[in-house]
């Protein structure tokens, strides 16, 4: 007899996690003392790398789709890189991303989803991740707990809320993350997934980037109230940060988080943030105030972090440098992947065996991973 | 064996597989305590509590989008629209998401759609609709349609053990009218199509509801002379089964309940003009409801959903032809 | 060429309309001095008219289900008549009601529509609302601006804000009034059609009728947070009364139609009531707790006016009597009437010449029709 | 006459009859002074202000569902979808509400609703959809797909004018790619078929994008053998031309871009092959994208849409068959 896994592990991915943490469960000692999150010189360094990491792969991608190596269409998330960053940073591994969106390329590389099989997805090439079947940002990565986008905004939010009733019925302490743009506020969805989040108290941390536009239009033609003031008609707890500071917004998302493994429901954080390139890199983003833009550069959420971890003694550049190397070495390997078999085109459409489930994420957070960060 | 009726079936299908299987369970608008608007959630609130029968707000959208999630984690949602016509407030979680999930990102998504479909009993524009074309034009999704009580619970017990997004289709109007034999404990049927009257001259494909209205017409005729496809599944769409009935026959009649154009009946009938053009001996028939909202009043009902009447009538012609 | 037609009545509705009032672009001074909505003895007369008329024709519609002269299903208001009487008597001709619902029968009584002809559609004969292809209170009438529910809840709140919008962007003076129940706030629709009106200030009504239930399920399992606390996330003023109070309810709607008309957009009014039968005449509503429902019984909105009335001198056996009489003629009339013409079932799914357009309804309430109130 | 992309040719239709009639109004998510992802409105919004040409919150079903209201205030409103494929989002108020309006209520709902539709730009899942056989089985809802610029005006034009709600599926493919003369001022087409290719030996019927894969099909035998006949609509579908072709020809390819089950070509072959089965000299032969959400990759894509070599192919089996 099939039964219900009650407070059990998901079975964990297959392959090495260099940095996958203890599952939450096991500490819960730390997790209390993490309401004050206070972050290690290790924790820094890694949030630093990942946005690093995240500006060099999309500067690198807006070339090669220029290049032409990058099919359709290509959509990037700078000056926001501090939020898809900072929110999964604060997850545990068995906790699910459901689902990074176009801005969010972070949140896949703190689950530690291969950068090389991201730019082998990106060029449509053969890759792990979509086989070729998906483009641009729309990849998930079962084995690391993250269920890639639907285009549809906010579709996923309602399917997050699905996953965190399922931890809730189980008894597992999990989360499930999901990220929404401020346009996406409008659309009935995202009413469906705040409402249903609210009156069943699911443990859902609901990730608001609120970056003023949704494609060319302002916030002034979506909504006369914001997002985190909405939250209060569901009786969704809400909180707003700076989203272009990634401490920031990973200890609200923290917050957020043990308040959902205690019971006490969904929380929305609202990032506010400014997207410094087009919607996509077709978008000369000509639409938008140039003073504007210009106001936010000093915000860059990288910029402002190096300055701060060079004051603390931390050789910033080193890590710039490791990453780019890592990163082109990366490029190198997957401009060489073939293109996928056109047999994968027709095939999977039904799952045929028994269902994969979602695997863990890294986790690289000292305090989910004591072990880890030691 | 026991004597039940179609909704009962249904019933029992899922009770029996919430109790071998705890990942199963039920959520929709008033299926809890009050059983749903059909009761064919009856009693389960009671023996699996609030958790496994879930009362969900008036949200479509959330009740398939969640039931997505649900699946994702690896429980087993059977989610239950209130009358299928609801069906396009959550259209876009369905097609969308359900069903391109495996595909795209090699997650499955075992969840069962259950929509109570169909009319004849005065339910007007919204709640009579067979919407089923829609999800067989959309990769991904599986649909089948039971006719009889034991195909009720075996098709359901199957897609309840399918890892895909799989619509059950449940006709209102068999709910309390058809009654039969059907196997205690788990009983699975395969999503193929069954012949449930052999004949020589002429087949007539149906599905749901309408495969009572065929059996009646065949009956018109004498024994052996009219074949009756049920096709049970439609996506899977057994093809083999349809084409080797027709072969055989080399005369087709298509029975829908749905409105005409783009319905199941037309992707029967193209299969048939392609991979049985040889062995036909006369045109593809079909008979549908008309491009018309369902109508109230009954006179105006009864003019538009096929009747035996009207399959005999179109199965006498062609079998003349 | 076709113009856009500024400021101008539409074309009024043909035959006789007794109780027609001037369109109220012509009666503005009127209309300030309605801000006090003090109701004149005929006013009140009429109220009681409309909702003895309503709960007569529920009860006779329930009996002739019984006895199977209405097909399909039959749902009614009892204890909410209040509602759809109160608010639609706020309106002036030119507006319009998209929608009235299950519990709203009285919104058509007050725009004028014929009873004879509802009983016909009741029971699937030939009719000019509907023609036999539409059931229950599933109807509207064009002729007296009022737009034919559909099922799903609460689309007719979107299309109410379409006509909001055309009204406003052609300059005239006309809301738009939408009924909708607590349960079908869950619905993204519901979301869409609240942001949309905020976000644009249409001149839109929105009437919830909150009767604590969406068929059997409560609103604790339906939302967190009350429809009228969550109208401010949208920019939406909002209102809570006494929903079997019909004079409350006149006058939230009536000062809800003057905001909009002003230009300072929509208005949610809820109407706090109890659905005091089943969901529909087939439910016995066994699931709802007999004291509560007793407790509202005193609450009756008919037997509340009756009394109120009665206090002032009006003769309310007389309009009781009045209305059971007619009702009883036009059921007389209803129960002779042909069955559709089949043909009826397959023509008319595509219009084929102009658009009809929607035509002016009763506006009984004397602020709004001088001469029709002396 | 000038010459325009049919790209240009919607706006032009656009913008010409907005001039003519001031109840026409654009809405739609940042068609404002954007003017739309595929730049659809360009310059409208300078001519004609935010009150004829608004942008609207990201809220598909909002967007149908207003414009039904206006429509039902005496407004001509032209909604655009972003991309087709979000149309499910909004299915609900389009088939629930809109289709079913004049049969219901008398009401009209003079709308149009552009579709940005079709693959072959590596758009992936969610970026390339086909959705009009949704709409075709959905009661009271007019469905047009031009397949030259001339026709993307006449076709439009002719739409705005229409007093119901209308599909009109504009293929992002041929934006830019196709170029040709169109008629200044006004330009109406009737929603019927057109034989863009006479021929005597094989009907090719296709629509939108398929028509120049056909044609370009057509070109690789003797003139006069193929015929190709370009649907122009499918609500309504122009039955008597598709049958006078098929009659004259006795073979018929019917070529689709959409996913193959239940498609708007399973209605064709449906309808031949009832209505033209004694003149048919060989099977109703289809070629459409097989049922799988359109991938990305640009060689698994081009896998899966149909080719002109396929087409081609398909066309030398009928024609020997
Ligand atoms: C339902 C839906 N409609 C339209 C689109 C097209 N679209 C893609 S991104 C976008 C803007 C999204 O704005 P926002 O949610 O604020 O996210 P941002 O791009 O600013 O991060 C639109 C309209 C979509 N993806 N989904
Ligand atoms: C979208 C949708 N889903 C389900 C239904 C079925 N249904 C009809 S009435 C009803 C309950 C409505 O509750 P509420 O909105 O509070 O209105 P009330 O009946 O209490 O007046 C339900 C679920 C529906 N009409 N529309
Ligand atoms: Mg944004
Ligand atoms: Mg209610």
């Amino acid at each position: 007899m099939a039964t219900l896994t009650r407070a059990e592990s998901p079975t964990p991915a297959a392959g090495p996690r260099p940095k996958a943490g203890a599952p939450d469960a096991a500490a819960p000692d730390a997790e209390a003392a993490a309401s004050d999150p206070a972050l290690t010189p290790d924790d820094r360094l890694a949030l630093y790398r990942f946005l690093v990491q995240m500006r060099a792969i999309e500067e690198r991608g807006v070339a090669l789709y220029k290049q032409g190596k990058v099919p359709g269409s290509f959509y990037d998330g700078r000056g926001q890189e501090a939020i898809s960053v900072g929110a999964t940073f604060a997850l545990g591994p068995d906790d699910v991303v459901c689902s990074p969106l176009i801005r969010d390329l972070g949140a896949h590389l703190v689950r530690g989803t291969d950068v090389t099989e991201i730019l082998r997805h990106y060029m449509g090439r053969q890759n792990a991740l979509s086989h070729g079947r998906e483009g641009n940002v729309h990849f998930g990565d079962r084995a690391r707990g993250v269920v890639g986008m639907v285009s549809m905004l906010p579709d996923m939010m309602v399917v997050a809320v699905g996953l965190a009733m399922a931890f809730r019925m189980r008894g597992e302490r999990r989360v499930a993350l999901s990220f929404f743009g401020d346009g996406a506020t409008s659309r009935g969805d995202w009413h469906e997934a705040m409402n249903w989040a609210g009156v069943r108290k699911e443990p859902v941390v609901f990730v608001c980037e609120n970056n003023g536009l949704a494609y060319s239009t302002p916030s002034d033609r979506q909504f006369v109230v914001g997002p985190a003031e909405r939250a209060a008609g569901y009786g969704v707890a809400s909180t707003t940060v700076d989203g272009n500071d990634v401490e920031a917004v990973h200890a609200a998302v923290h917050a957020a988080r043990l308040r959902a493994l205690a019971g006490d429901g969904p929380t929305l954080v609202e990032a506010r943030t400014m997207r410094m390139h087009g919607h996509g890199a077709h978008d000369d983003q000509r639409y938008v105030d140039p003073e504007l833009l210009a106001s936010w550069t000093p915000k860059d959420p990288l910029t402002r972090y190096d300055a701060r971890l060079t004051e603390q003694g931390v050789d910033t550049a080193a890590v710039r440098e490791r990453v780019a190397a890592e990163l082109e070495q990366a490029v190198t390997v997957a401009l060489t992947a073939p293109l996928p078999d056109p047999a994968v085109a027709t095939s999977d459409v039904f799952c045929a065996g028994e269902p994969a489930t979602l695997g863990r994420g890294d986790a690289p957070w000292s305090f989910h991973s004591p072990e880890a960060a030691a | 064996m026991s004597t039940m009726t179609y909704l009962q079936a249904i019933t029992d299908g899922l009770r029996t597989e919430m109790r071998q299987d705890e990942r199963v369970f039920v959520l929709g608008e008033d299926v809890g305590a009050f059983g749903g608007a059909f009761k064919a959630t009856a009693g389960l609130y009671d023996e699996f509590g609030a958790d496994r029968v879930q009362d969900t707000p008036i949200a479509e959208s959330a009740i398939i989008g969640a039931s997505v999630g649900a699946a994702l984690a690896g429980l087993r949602p059977v989610a239950e629209m209130q009358f299928s016509d609801f069906v396009a407030c959550g259209f876009d979680q369905l097609v969308n998401v359900a069903g391109k999930m495996h595909y795209r990102t090699g997650l499955a998504v075992p969840m069962v759609l259950r929509l109570p479909t169909g009319g004849g009993f005065a339910g007007g524009p919204f709640h009579s609709q067979n919407p089923e074309a829609w999800f067989m034009h959309a990769p991904g999704l599986k649909v089948v349609a039971p006719s009889t009580p034991a195909d009720a619970k075996g098709l359901l017990m199957s897609a309840l053990r399918d890892p895909n997004p799989v619509c059950f289709l449940e006709h209102k109007n068999l709910y309390r009218r058809q009654k039969g034999e059907v196997p205690e404990g788990t009983h699975l049927e395969p999503f193929e199509a069954r012949v449930v009257r052999a004949g020589e001259e002429l087949t007539i494909v149906a599905y749901g509801a309408m495969v009572h209205a065929a059996l009646a017409a065949a009956d018109t005729f004498e024994p052996g002379r009219v074949e009756v496809l049920d096709l049970r599944s439609l996506v899977p769409l057994d093809e083999e089964a349809i084409l080797a009935s027709v072969r055989r026959t080399s005369k087709v009649l298509i029975v829908d309940e749905a409105n005409e154009t783009c319905a199941a009946g037309a992707q029967v009938a193209a299969l048939v003009a392609d991979r049985a053009f040889s062995d036909l001996d006369g045109p593809v028939r079909r008979i549908a409801t008309p491009d018309v909202p369902i109508p109230f009043s009954p006179t105006l009902e009864a003019s538009v959903l096929p009747t035996p009447d009207r399959i005999a009538e179109a199965a006498r012609e062609l079998l003349a032809y």
